[in-house]
Parts: C-alpha cells; sequence; structure tokens
C-alpha cells in the first residue's frame, strides 16, 4: 500500500482541562476526497488548525506524505504542498483579485524571497494567474479590491487562492457556509473542477454537498472519530444515526 | 544601610508618581488600543491649570479643581477628535494624539510663555517630615505617596467592586460582547479617557511644585509612561503598579550607587586594557550606573517583549 | 518679534521668486538660537536683549559709518544643528555678514566649523561668528577659526575664577562636582578637579559625577548622595531645566551649603528658586548688575526694563559683543569686508558699559574679562530678575580673569 | 457576518481591519498592458523638474532647503516601506539613517580612504551600515508586527539615542563628529565645494533610491509585505514566512534610511545626536502620514510639505510648530489618506472627464475658507503679539501690513474676515458637496461598474 497523503495517530488538543480533540487516527489517501463532519463544537475547525499547525497538539503526530509536520510552522508545511481556506473568509481584502491569486503563486513559481524579479514582466506568473482565474471564474473581476467582491466570489477566490500553489493536499473549511442553494451548487462544481486528482479534506454542514463531493466520510463527535467510511457506510452507521444524522438524514428522505 | 531606606522611599514617590501616569494609559491602551502620546501633556495640563488655580484659591483648591478640568478637557478630545479618528484605525489615532501633544505644548507656551513657573510646594508642607542618618524626607513627598496610594486604592475599588468597573473590566477583554450586552460602549470609552486623563492631571498637580512647571515638561517624561505599561502587560492595574515601582526603584538606586562598568567586568575576569585612551571600547570601560540609569527601563522592556511579549502581567500578547 | 516677522515674510518672498536680498542700506546681524521648542526662553531673551543693545547702544545713537543701522533678524534654529546650518545659509543669502549665536555648544560648534568652510569656499559672502555664550573651550582652542569671537568666558575660565574664589573660603573642605553626561559637563568637572587641586590639595573631591542631559525627572537620589557625602559646597555646570532640578532637589533634601553653579539665575530660574535658593545659589559670570556698576549701566537696566518688563539683562556681554562689534565696524571703515572688521576686533581694548574693561586676545579669539561671582537673594537687590523679588548680587570679583590662560589655538589668517 | 476572530478581536495596533491603504498594486497591474512609457514618464518628468529647479531658485538657501527636502524624501520613503507597505511602525527608524549618517563622517574623516573614491559613492556606504545596523535589530524585532514591533523599535530607538553620548568614540558625543567632504577624490573635476553641485548628487540620489524602493515593491517580497500587513496568516499558508518578509522589508528600509543618513553627511558635513533621537523618528512618522502611507509617492509631497513648514513658516513666525500641529489633526481627521489620499480622490472624477465639474464650487468654497484660515491664523498671531511683545512694540506687520496690535480696528477687520471667510465657505459647503457627487457620479447614459463608493 502506498503512503497515504495525510495520516494523523494519536492527536490530541486541550484547551486548559477542556480536551476539544481526544486522539484522533486517521489515514487518507491519495486523491481521495474526505469529509469532516459533526455536530456544532465536535472540533473539527480545531482538527484543521492542528494539522496545519495553526495550533499546537498536545499529543499525537501528523505525517504529510509519510514525512513527520511536528514542529513546523504553517508556511513550512504550506510548503510542503498542504494548502487550506479558513472557515471566516481570509483573503488579502486591500488587494485586487488578481494581486490575491498572484501572491498565491509567487512561492510555488520559486520566486521565494526574491528583491530582483518584477512580478508584472514575469510572463509565466501573469499567465498562471489568470489560468486560476479562469477556472474559478472570477477573470471578469480581477482588477477590482477584493474585498468589494459579492460574499460567493470572495468564497471562490479563497478557493483560488488556496489551489493556486499547486499543492496536492487541499483543505477547506466549511467552503459552503452561509450559501444560498444556487451559490452552493456553484462552488460544489468548483470544488470539484479544482480538486481533480488532488487529495481533499473538507469539512462541511451541508450533507448535499458532503454526499456530492466525499469519496469518505468521517463523523467526528466530541472529539473523537466515531465513524470513518464510505457515504454509504457512514450513512448506515447506527452510531452515527444516533448521535448526528438522524434528524439530518430523516429531513432529506 | 540607612540610604536603603532612603532610597526606598524615593524610589517609591517616583513609582508612584508613575502609576498614576500609567493607570489611566493602559485603561485607554488595552480598551481603545490607542498609543496615546498626549497623555504626558495631559499631566503638563494638569500642573499649569493648578499653578493658575492656586495663584487665585491656593494650592487645594488646585488640587480639587485642576484635575477635574483636565478629565473634562479629556473627555471632550475622545469625543469630538478621538472617535471621529477612530474609525480609520490606529495609526491615525496614535498621529492625532501626536499631533495633540504637539498643539498642548505650543498652547501652553501660547498662555503661559517659555520660562518656568513659580509653582510651588504650599508653605504647610514645606517642612523636613523626618530624617533617616541625615537625609531629609520632606513632607511633600509623604504627601504624594498618600494622595497616589489613595488613588490606587480608589481606582481599585471602582473597577472590581463596581458595577461600572465590572463593566470596563469585561469591556478590556470583550469590547464587542460588552457592546452585544447593550452597553454604550463609546460612552465608556469617554469616561475611561476622561479619568485616565484626569488621573494624569492629579500627577501633573502634585508633581508640579517638585519637578518643575515648565514647557517641555510632558516632553522630558517622553515615553517611559509607554515602558511602564508594556512591561507591566497591558490592560493591568496591577501590572501598572509593580512595573511603576520596579521601575522607581531601579532608576533610583542606579543613580544612587556608582556601580562602575570597569569594575563589573573586572569581576568578570576581564581585565582593564594598558591603554584605556586609545581604546575603542573605552566609553563602555569608563561606565557608570547613574550614566545609565534612566535608560535602563528601555533595556528592560526590550528584554521582556524579546522573551514575554504579554509583560509581566498581561494575559494577552500585545 | 516685529522684526523677526517682516523680514521674514521679505526672505520668503524672495525665496519664491529666487531673488538675492542684499540691498538694504542696515548692517544686518542674524541671531540664530532656538526661538521654539524646550530651550525657547533663553533664545528668546537672548534675542530680546540683543535687539535691545543695538537699539540702545547704536541706532539711537546715530548708527555707524554713515549712519548704517544695525538690524538683528531672528533665525530659530529649535537647537538643532541641522536646523542652525539650514538657518545660516538663509542669513548669509540675505545679505547677512554677522552671526550672534550663544546656546549650546553643540550649534556653536556645528556653525563655527560651517563658516569655516563657507568662508573657505565662499570668498565674496563672507561671515563673522560672534559667539556670545557658547562655552566649550574648544571653541578657542582645538577648534579656534579666524571667524569666531567668543565675548564669553570659557568654561575653563569660570571654573579657574570659581575655584579662586573657593579657595579663599577656608569653611570648604568638602566639593561635590555634578554635571551634565556630555561635553560641557565633563569640561567642567575635569576643570573643577585639576583647579582645585592646584589651588587647594586640601579639598576633597567627595564626588564627581555625571548624569543624562536633559531625561532626569526627578533629582532625589543624586541629592541624597550629595548631603550622604558630607559635602560643604555643590559645583555644578547644569543649565535649563536640569539646573533648576538639581538645585531644589539639593536644597529640598536638606543641603546648606553653596551651589556653584554656571547658569543659575534668569529665564525664570531666579522666580523658581526664591526664597529656597537664598544664600544657597552661586553664580559665576561676568559683568554686575547689583549692586548697579555705573550709571550708564543703570539707564541701561532702566531702559529695558520700560520695554520687557518681564525680561532680565542677564547677559551683559550681549551689550558688550554690540559695543565691539560697532568699534570695530568704525575702526574698519567698512562693515561689508569681513577681514578688516576682524583684524579690528582682534586685540581690541573695550570700555564696557557695565564699569569693566574686555579685550579680545588676539591668540584666540578670546574675550578676556572681569569675572564675576554673584549671589542669589532678595537683598540689597537693585534689579531683580524674573518679575520676582529676588536677584543676584556681585559677591567677588576676578580681575581680567585668565588673562594668561593658555591655548592650543593655532590661528589660520587670510 | 462578523468579520472579526473572537480569539483576537481586540485592537491591535497592525490590524489590518480597516487599512487605509489604498492598495498600490493597481497601477503595476495597469502597467502591463499599456506601454513602457506610461510607466516611465512619472520618472522622466521628475528627473526633469529636479534638473530645471535650480534655474528657477537660484540662491544657496533655496538650494539648502531643496537638499533639505530631497533628503527627508529618500527617508520618508525607506520609512513609508515599513509603515505603509509592511504595516509596521516604528517609533526609532531614525537610528538606521543617523548610523548610516555616522558611519559616512567616520570614512570622510579616514582621508586616506577617503581620498581614493569620488563622494558621489559616499551615501552607499551610508546605506550598507544602515542596513547592516537594521539586520542586527530586525534578528529579533521582526517576529512580530503590532505593538511589540513598535515598543521594541522604541526601546531600540532610546537606547541607541542615548549611546550618543555615552559612546563618544563612534557618535563624538554633544559636538558629534564633522569632516569635509571636500577631501574626497574629485568627481569629473567636481570637488562639491558650491551648494549647487551638492544639489544636483543630492537629487541624483533622490531618484535612484526612488526609483529603487519603487521597483522594490514590484518585486515578489515586496509584493509580499503588502500581503503580510493585511493578513499575516494567510500569507503563512501561501507559503510565505511572516517574520521573513517583515525582515527583508525591515532590512530593505534600513539600507535606504543609511542612504539619507549619507546624504545628510554630504550636505551638513556633521552630525549629531538630532539625527538619532526620537524626535527625529516622530517627525518622519509624522511627515510620511501626512504625505499619504496609501500611495508611493506620499512621502514625497510630505516631505517637501513639512520641510516648507519647518524651515520657510518658521521664519515667518515664532508660531510655525502651532500650525504644524493643527495641520496634523486636520490632516488625520478630516483626510486620514493624507495629501496625497486627497490628490487621488480626484482621480475617479478626471477619468469620467468630470473633474471640470468641480473647479467652480471649489473656488466658491475653498477661497473663503483659506481667506478664513487666514483671518484665523492673523487672530492667532495679533493675540501673540499681544500677549508676549515688548512693551510699547505696539507695531507689528502682517500679510504685508504694518498696524497697531493694541488698537482694536485690525483686531475687527481680522475677525470680520474670519466669520466672513469661513460663513461663506460653510454656506457654499452644500453646494460643493453636490458637485462632488455629481462629478463622481457616471451620467446615466454610460454604466461604469463599481462606481465611486
Amino acid at each position: 500500500m502506498s503512503t497515504p497523503a495525510l495520516e494523523l495517530k494519536g492527536l490530541k488538543k486541550s484547551f486548559g482541562k477542556a480536551e476539544i480533540i481526544r486522539g484522533i487516527d486517521l489515514s487518507i489517501g491519495k486523491a481521495e476526497r474526505h469529509a469532516v463532519i459533526g455536530p456544532n463544537g465536535a472540533g473539527k475547525s480545531t482538527l484543521f488548525n492542528l494539522i496545519t499547525a495553526r495550533f499546537a497538539p498536545t499529543a499525537g503526530t501528523v505525517k504529510l506524505h509519510g514525512e513527520d509536520l511536528t514542529g513546523l510552522e504553517p508556511f513550512q508545511i504550506n510548503r510542503k504542498g498542504l494548502s487550506r481556506s479558513f472557515q471566516i473568509t481570509n483573503i488579502f481584502p486591500a488587494m485586487t483579485v488578481f494581486e490575491n491569486v498572484r501572491c498565491a503563486l509567487l512561492w510555488s513559481m520559486g520566486y521565494r524571497y526574491s528583491f530582483w524579479d518584477m512580478v508584472n514582466r514575469k510572463r509565466d506568473l501573469t499567465e498562471g494567474t489568470e489560468a486560476v482565474l479562469e477556472q474559478i471564474n472570477l477573470s471578469e473581476r480581477s482588477h477590482l479590491p477584493a474585498g468589494t467582491l459579492s460574499y460567493a466570489e470572495q468564497r471562490a477566490l479563497e478557493i483560488g487562492i488556496t489551489i493556486a500553489g499547486g499543492a496536492n493536499v487541499i483543505m477547506l473549511d466549511e467552503p459552503t457556509a452561509g450559501m444560498s442553494h444556487s451559490e452552493t451548487d456553484y462552488i460544489t462544481d468548483l470544488i470539484l473542477k479544482v480538486t481533480e486528482g488532488k487529495t481533499l479534506i473538507m469539512v462541511e454542514h451541508d450533507m448535499g454537498v458532503v454526499f456530492g463531493l466525499a469519496d469518505r466520510i468521517s463523523v467526528l463527535v466530541y472529539g473523537e472519530i466515531i465513524a470513518t467510511g464510505k457515504p454509504a457506510d457512514v450513512r448506515a452507521d447506527a452510531r452515527v444515526q444516533e448521535a448526528y444524522l438522524g434528524a439530518a438524514l430523516e429531513a432529506e428522505h | 544601610m540607612d540610604l536603603i531606606l532612603v532610597n526606598l522611599i524615593d524610589g517609591l514617590v517616583t513609582g508612584l508618581l508613575l502609576f498614576m501616569l500609567s493607570a489611566g494609559l493602559t485603561l485607554i491602551f488595552s480598551m481603545m488600543g490607542v498609543l496615546n502620546f498626549a497623555h504626558a501633556s495631559f499631566y503638563m495640563l494638569g500642573a499649569y491649570f493648578a499653578y493658575q488655580i492656586s495663584i487665585a484659591l491656593g494650592f487645594w483648591m488646585g488640587l480639587l479643581i485642576a484635575p477635574l478640568i483636565v478629565g473634562v478637557l479629556g473627555a471632550g478630545v475622545e469625543r469630538y477628535g478621538l472617535r471621529r479618528v477612530h474609525k480609520y484605525g490606529h495609526v491615525p489615532e496614535l498621529i492625532f494624539t501626536f499631533g495633540l501633544a504637539l498643539l498642548i505644548e505650543e498652547l501652553v507656551q501660547f498662555i503661559w510663555g517659555k520660562n518656568q513657573m513659580p509653582y510651588n510646594v504650599p508653605d504647610i508642607l514645606n517642612f523636613t517630615a523626618f530624617a533617616i542618618s541625615g537625609a531629609a524626607i520632606p513632607a511633600y513627598k509623604i504627601f504624594m505617596i498618600f494622595v497616589s496610594v489613595a488613588i490606587f486604592i480608589g481606582l481599585l475599588f471602582v473597577l472590581t467592586k463596581t458595577r461600572v468597573g465590572m463593566i470596563i473590566q469585561a469591556a478590556l477583554s470583550y469590547p464587542r460582547t460588552v457592546e452585544a450586552l447593550g452597553h454604550n460602549v463609546p460612552l465608556i470609552f469617554m469616561g475611561v479617557f476622561g479619568v485616565g486623563t484626569a488621573l494624569a492631571g492629579v500627577a501633573g498637580v502634585i508633581a508640579g511644585p517638585v519637578l518643575g512647571t515648565f514647557p517641555g515638561m510632558a516632553f522630558v517624561l517622553g515615553s517611559i509612561v509607554f515602558v511602564t505599561i508594556v512591561i507591566g502587560g497591558l490592560g493591568s492595574l496591577w501590572g501598572a503598579l509593580v512595573a511603576s515601582l520596579l521601575i522607581g526603584w531601579i532608576t533610583t538606586f542606579a543613580k544612587s550607587y556608582n556601580i562602575e562598568m570597569e569594575n563589573i567586568l573586572n569581576g568578570l575576569g576581564i581585565s582593564t586594557p594598558e591603554n584605556l585612551d586609545e581604546s575603542i571600547f573605552r566609553d563602555l570601560w569608563s561606565l557608570t550606573s547613574p550614566q545609565i540609569a534612566d535608560i535602563l527601563p528601555y533595556i528592560l522592556m526590550v528584554l521582556i517583549l524579546i522573551f514575554r511579549p504579554a509583560g509581566l502581567f498581561g494575559k494577552r500578547s500585545t | 518679534m516685529k522684526k523677526t516677522t517682516k523680514l521674514g515674510a521679505v526672505s520668503a518672498l524672495s525665496l519664491v521668486i529666487g531673488a538675492s536680498a542684499a540691498f538694504a542700506e542696515n548692517i544686518k546681524i542674524g541671531f540664530i538660537d532656538p526661538l521654539s521648542g524646550p530651550f525657547a526662553s533663553t533664545g528668546a531673551n537672548g534675542l530680546h536683549q540683543l535687539e535691545f543693545a543695538a537699539d540702545y547702544m547704536v541706532n539711537q545713537n546715530g548708527g555707524v559709518l554713515d549712519g548704517d543701522m544695525f538690524e538683528v533678524i531672528g533665525f530659530d534654529n529649535k537647537t538643532s544643528p541641522k536646523e542652525s546650518l539650514i538657518q545660516l545659509q538663509v542669513a548669509i543669502d540675505q545679505g547677512i555678514r554677522y552671526i550672534v549665536q550663544g546656546n549650546g555648544s553643540a550649534v556653536a560648534l556645528a556653525l563655527t566649523e560651517a563658516i569655516d568652510k563657507h568662508n573657505r569656499r565662499n570668498p565674496d559672502s563672507r561671515v563673522l561668528f560672534l559667539n556670545y555664550a557658547a562655552v566649550d573651550p574648544a571653541l578657542t582652542n582645538e577648534k579656534c577659526n579666524f571667524w569666531h569671537f567668543r565675548f564669553d568666558a570659557n568654561a575653563d575660565m569660570k571654573m579657574d575664577a570659581m575655584t579662586d574664589v573657593i579657595a579663599e573660603d577656608d569653611s570648604i573642605k568638602k566639593v561635590y562636582v555634578i554635571g551634565q553626561d556630555y561635553s560641557f559637563g565633563k569640561a567642567v568637572a575635569d576643570a573643577a578637579v585639576s583647579m582645585l587641586d592646584e589651588k587647594r590639595s586640601d579639598i576633597e573631591v567627595v564626588g564627581n559625577e555625571l548624569h543624562p542631559i536633559g531625561k532626569v525627572k526627578d533629582f532625589t537620589p543624586y541629592s541624597r548622595k550629595i548631603v550622604a557625602s558630607g559635602a560643604d559646597a555643590v559645583i555644578t555646570g547644569n543649565w535649563g531645566a536640569d539646573m533648576l532640578g538639581l538645585g531644589k532637589s539639593i536644597i529640598e533634601n536638606g543641603f546648606d551649603g553653596p551651589i556653584y553653579t554656571y547658569y543659575g539665575a534668569g529665564s525664570g530660574m531666579t522666580a523658581a528658586f526664591g526664597e529656597t535658593g537664598k544664600g544657597v545659589i552661586r553664580l559665576v559670570s561676568e559683568g554686575i548688575v547689583n549692586p548697579p556698576p555705573t550709571e550708564e549701566a543703570s539707564a541701561y537696566y532702566d531702559a529695558f526694563s520700560a520695554k520687557y518688563p518681564e525680561g532680565n539683562v542677564d547677559q551683559t556681554r550681549i551689550s558688550n559683543t554690540v559695543g565691539m562689534l560697532a568699534e570695530a565696524i568704525k575702526k574698519a571703515g567698512t562693515a561689508d569686508d569681513v577681514v578688516a572688521v576682524a583684524k579690528a576686533l582682534e586685540g581690541m581694548e573695550y570700555q564696557t558699559i557695565w564699569g569693566s574693561k574686555v579685550m579680545m586676545r588676539p591668540e584666540d579669539h578670546q574675550a578676556i574679562q572681569n569675572i564675576n561671582i554673584l549671589n542669589h537673594t532678595d537683598e540689597d537687590v537693585t534689579y531683580t530678575f524674573d518679575s520676582s523679588t529676588f536677584g543676584v548680587v556681585n559677591e567677588a570679583t576676578v580681575e581680567m580673569a585668565s588673562a594668561d590662560i593658555a591655548t592650543t589655538c593655532e590661528m589660520k589668517r587670510p | 457576518m462578523s468579520q472579526f476572530d473572537p480569539d483576537t478581536d481586540l485592537p491591535k495596533g497592525a490590524r489590518p481591519k480597516e487599512q487605509i491603504t489604498t492598495d498600490p498594486s493597481r497601477p503595476s497591474e495597469r502597467m502591463q498592458f499599456r506601454p513602457l512609457m506610461i510607466a516611465v514618464a512619472p520618472w522622466v518628468i521628475a528627473s526633469a523638474a529636479l534638473l530645471m529647479l535650480p534655474l528657477v531658485f537660484t540662491n544657496n538657501s533655496a538650494l539648502t532647503i531643496m537638499n533639505q527636502m530631497s533628503i527627508t524624501i529618500v527617508f520618508a520613503l525607506a520609512y513609508n516601506m515599513l509603515l505603509g507597505q509592511g504595516g509596521m511602525l516604528s517609533f526609532g527608524h531614525a537610528v538606521y539613517a543617523g548610523v548610516g549618517g555616522f558611519a559616512c563622517m567616520h570614512i570622510m574623516n579616514m582621508s586616506d580612504f577617503f581620498a581614493s573614491f569620488p563622494l558621489v559613492i559616499l551615501p552607499l556606504f551610508g546605506g550598507l551600515f544602515g542596513m547592516g545596523l537594521a539586520m542586527i535589530v530586525g534578528a529579533f524585532s521582526t517576529r512580530s508586527a503590532g505593538t511589540v514591533f513598535a515598543m521594541i523599535s522604541l526601546g531600540v530607538g532610546e537606547l541607541i539615542a542615548a549611546c550618543s553620548v555615552i559612546i563618544v568614540a563612534f557618535f563624538g558625543g554633544e559636538g558629534g563628529v564633522s569632516g569635509d567632504r571636500t577631501y574626497a577624490q574629485p568627481f569629473f573635476g567636481v570637488e562639491f565645494l558650491q551648494q549647487i553641485e551638492v544639489y544636483y548628487l543630492t537629487a541624483a540620489w533622490v531618484v535612484l533610491s526612488a526609483l529603487l524602493m519603487y521597483l522594490w515593491s514590484r518585486t515578489p517580497v515586496g509584493r509580499m509585505a503588502n500581503a503580510v500587513r493585511d493578513n499575516p496568516e494567510r500569507a503563512e499558508f501561501l507559503g510565505y514566512s511572516s517574520r521573513w518578509v517583515r525582515f527583508y522589508s525591515f532590512v530593505a528600509s534600513g539600507f535606504f534610511a543609511g542612504v539619507s543618513g549619507g546624504l545628510f553627511a554630504i550636505n551638513y558635513e556633521i552630525l549629531t545626536e538630532e539625527n538619532l533621537n526620537t524626535a527625529s523618528s516622530g517627525v518622519i512618522l509624522l511627515v510620511t502620514f501626512l504625505g499619504g502611507v496609501g500611495f508611493f509617492f506620499g512621502p514625497i509631497i510630505g516631505a517637501v510639505v513639512f520641510t516648507l513648514v519647518q524651515t520657510v513658516l518658521s521664519l515667518q513666525t515664532e508660531l510655525w510648530a502651532f500650525y504644524a500641529g493643527s495641520l496634523f489633526l486636520a490632516t488625520v481627521m478630516f483626510f486620514p489618506g493624507g495629501l496625497a489620499g486627497l490628490i487621488m480622490m480626484h482621480v475617479p472624477a478626471f477619468k469620467m472627464g468630470r473633474a471640470r465639474l468641480l473647479i467652480v464650487p471649489y473656488l466658491r468654497t475653498l477661497l473663503p475658507a483659506a481667506i478664513g484660515i487666514l483671518g484665523l491664523a492673523a487672530l492667532v498671531e495679533m493675540m501673540f503679539h499681544f500677549r508676549h511683545a515688548a512693551t510699547g512694540d505696539n507695531e507689528m506687520t502682517l500679510f504685508w501690513t504694518t498696524f497697531d496690535s493694541h488698537a482694536i480696528l485690525p483686531w475687527i477687520i481680522a475677525g470680520a474676515i474670519t466669520l466672513i471667510g469661513l460663513g461663506i465657505a460653510r454656506a457654499t459647503a452644500p453646494s460643493l458637496k453636490d458637485a462632488w457627487n455629481s462629478a463622481n457620479t457616471a451620467p446615466a447614459s454610460q454604466t461604469v461598474k463599481g462606481g465611486a463608493a
């Protein structure tokens, strides 16, 4: 078996006395689309923050392509090919849309801390940026300050920033939160399109999106994963139904 | 040695005076995020107002009225100046206070001229309270200690035992939540700013006679007040007190004892170079503690910021 | 103030249209000193005294040469060497050939070098530097030049006079020396130690220390050390707020011996010391106002008081500066050729209105004159300072002090 | 939807939530669609103007003042690399300029070494020393932005300023360090004896430094400085270490500050404690802000205006600092984008070709307002004269008019001018507002996306 794209072992996190993540083991394969679901306060965002080193874990390890991430800073993890979006829109609002995406390309295109290249004279940067804008359908908007976009457009831009760097493991934190039906459909299609062939881990509340996108689903309740498996299996899992899905599933059927 | 006791008292006076300035500033800074560069200017205004009032009504009325005027002025500045600038962000707010400090200094010179004012200790306090082996402790210093301690206790009481204090404490930690609970946060800001500047005014009133009342008195005070609240930890009254006293004692003791760098270096096993006058480090070798006493707080601040950015008593990183 | 404003407007206008402003009949004297900022009071008082002296001593007597009037123009240098150099350039462009400055040795050192360079590089618009109060000995020693004249006694000369007086006082056995941590403060301390040792080796220097300049808020710790040391007298070169703060603090903490100072009077300080400083503050200075030395001096002071009721004539050398410049211009027969004027100033002996004599030593352009030790008091004071009841009264005079003091100056004459 | 993260909800020095900057990236983007000509045009015009200025302002004092402006421009632009582009507030930036300058003075005094190269490259040494110091300090101060950075900069600034009187060997104590620029190797026969020669040297360095700083803002690390300023966390998840991005900005800023120090050394041939002290650091913050931190050219305007106020206005009135303070307060209260922001506010109207609609209303409101403000200044000056002038010296001159400040008539006139001026301005203000709105609204026939917000 090949090394999983992302592997969590015994991951724990406490804030003071409160243990939010209580030992998570999870392995996500290459090119798998994996959704993490669970009721509010289950610790989904905390889990994301632990993986991306926004918080330091109390115990346990995170491995990316078999490589231990312990002690690395977020930017170092990003350089290893893991990229994430945030639950609350997290873009550069004062910059233009174009500039937002271009910033996301700089490191991966090897410009690093260069102070001798002129960004606007670099064909590869401009073309790469335009390609990403094309993918997220924001070419028309490219010269507006990002802060003036509509909410759905900002979310799309954030996804664009997240995938622009060419990371092969993409983590999306509630990409459709607070959206209307049509906007949700739009974003779902976008996610499908841009994560083609990449590993995707997402936290999502909208069950339609989850079951439409995910190859596998993990259910997180009170800091523990109570079930992991194919959508159908998870749907059938009695504990899951009891703990969380019951009401939602009934409503859907 | 008796001198230690005398220095403890002197350092206490300096520290408590600093505390009266930093208490207001730390509340203002942590609630509103404003680095109020004009804080020392309100201290100066306190001294000048008190001087003017003391001519007509005597020292005690000055002590009573001047801080009130300063506080009202401060509240007015918040209401009609800072609040307007607040929406643009913190840097403009800071520039605003910067400009205000400049303007206040100019206004003071405009009104009172450029000379030092003959604002003196009231006769009733102008005697030696007691002497420790020849070192006189003026009664006025004892009076200063009393005023400062009374203010600290009053402040502590208001903040911990009254409803307003509770709201302020909550606003210190969660301004938005307090707003959500329906409290009038702008009014609280104005009140805190007014009280903070009034405290600075009190400090000016009682410091004016001993440290001099002149247009540069705010400038001389400089940024030491910021240093105090950063060392103490933003938003912490206890931190401000501890840091003020610490700074008061450190500077007093450093000035009182001529600790020479040469002795320290020799003690560390480094021997004095033969021809010291030609060494490029000659200035380092001849350094004494009184020379650097007033920059010690800055060294302390930089070290604290590097190793403990929240300050001594701060709960959150600055 | 009046002239400042008017000429300021003209100068700015000429700046805007780019024209040169050298057309007036008047002999212009540029006064470059702080007129705003923390040291503005000293600068403004100096400007008033200079304007008054020019008016009273020259213009009201019909001017010099063919009725040319002295015109004083104030330039605000904000105590900054950089601003001083800019203002110097502006002054030169306005046709000013005489620069008067006094506050701050740093500014004086910057100006004297800049003027030396300017005169070397621009022989057509040379200027003279009349220094009325910057006392750093370097200005007439290693940093001396032909264009600089000092009308005040330098720090070493004043210390010489001060230690003469101390040496005669048998009650003084222990002396504490304290000053600001910079060149002048250090010069005072070094001079005090070496001269006391020379004149009265039995006097013990029980303390010798420097404190940061302009940064000390509370002098109490220093005063404690002074009191604890058992000193009979204190010597300090402090000025401005540092002088007042130190003096008040020393007295307040129980010291009652004399405090020998360089800058312990005027500019609000006399009023602020008031009763507490009585009999304690001693000032080393040149020129006496109490008791009034001559009728001329009294008339001068009365006229000044009428014009500036809140002002003091606390720098009699300013009137000497004006008087000597006028004499030199008369002697040279021109105000435009500053080399001739400078040569006329060299070696000049001048009878002042204060009843004493000033000699401009040609070797280093240092004025040699009587130096007095004055006492801060409210008894027998004819002319008080700062609208208070206090003033300074002469206590001792050292005639033509340090006339033979050595100089390292190697004057290069054009 | 709340924009604020509950964890870090509190006001912070460098929190970008209400960044007053306008994005400088847009011109760059336009550049790629436009011919190189347009990008180069401002630089050519500026250089030509610098070449021609001495023909208009011929006297030495004007040259001295322009040199002072140039030095301040380089320093303010360097400062804005931190504040405007990197979101870092420094209270001690004068030390980098000062140390660069002191290093240059010492080089000037090493006669053999100094004689071996032309004076024109001296500022480069200043830059290198400024950069070296910035690397040392930046190593620990750039770990965080916001208040921590600001306070460390304050502490370090105070320490180095205090050293200037203690470490006499390097800083020369009170008197500073002085030298003579003419001892350098002549540069094509030029010995820099005259002010005009120094002017051209300074002007060349200003253009070169400004150009380099502008280009810096277009490089990857320059772009990321903006990103880190706005959202350091997001930048981290794009592969960039916020700390290192800040460090690079800081070091570059230190370099150009050092260059300005080198220019200072050449111009004044002396450096003193005032080149290091916190007052100078404060002034450069004010200058930069006055010009506008959001635009590359903002600090240039700030430097020019402030130098005029400090040097030319102070010749007019002792109250110059009072007016300077009022100017800062007014700017920060009414035009938080600074003077550059004020200018750039008019760009949308110009683009739509409707700016001419503003001319008449501007004249109608701003002219009386200006007269009213001058009247107010006259009242202030008269009050000052009344209070502080010598007894009997009742005569004062203001705006080329001489009158008696103790008579009632001038007061009435000044008061009336003030009231009428401000009154008219107030009365016409609504119509100016309407004109402004209509100038910034596209005519109905034409649709412009994202019009004036």
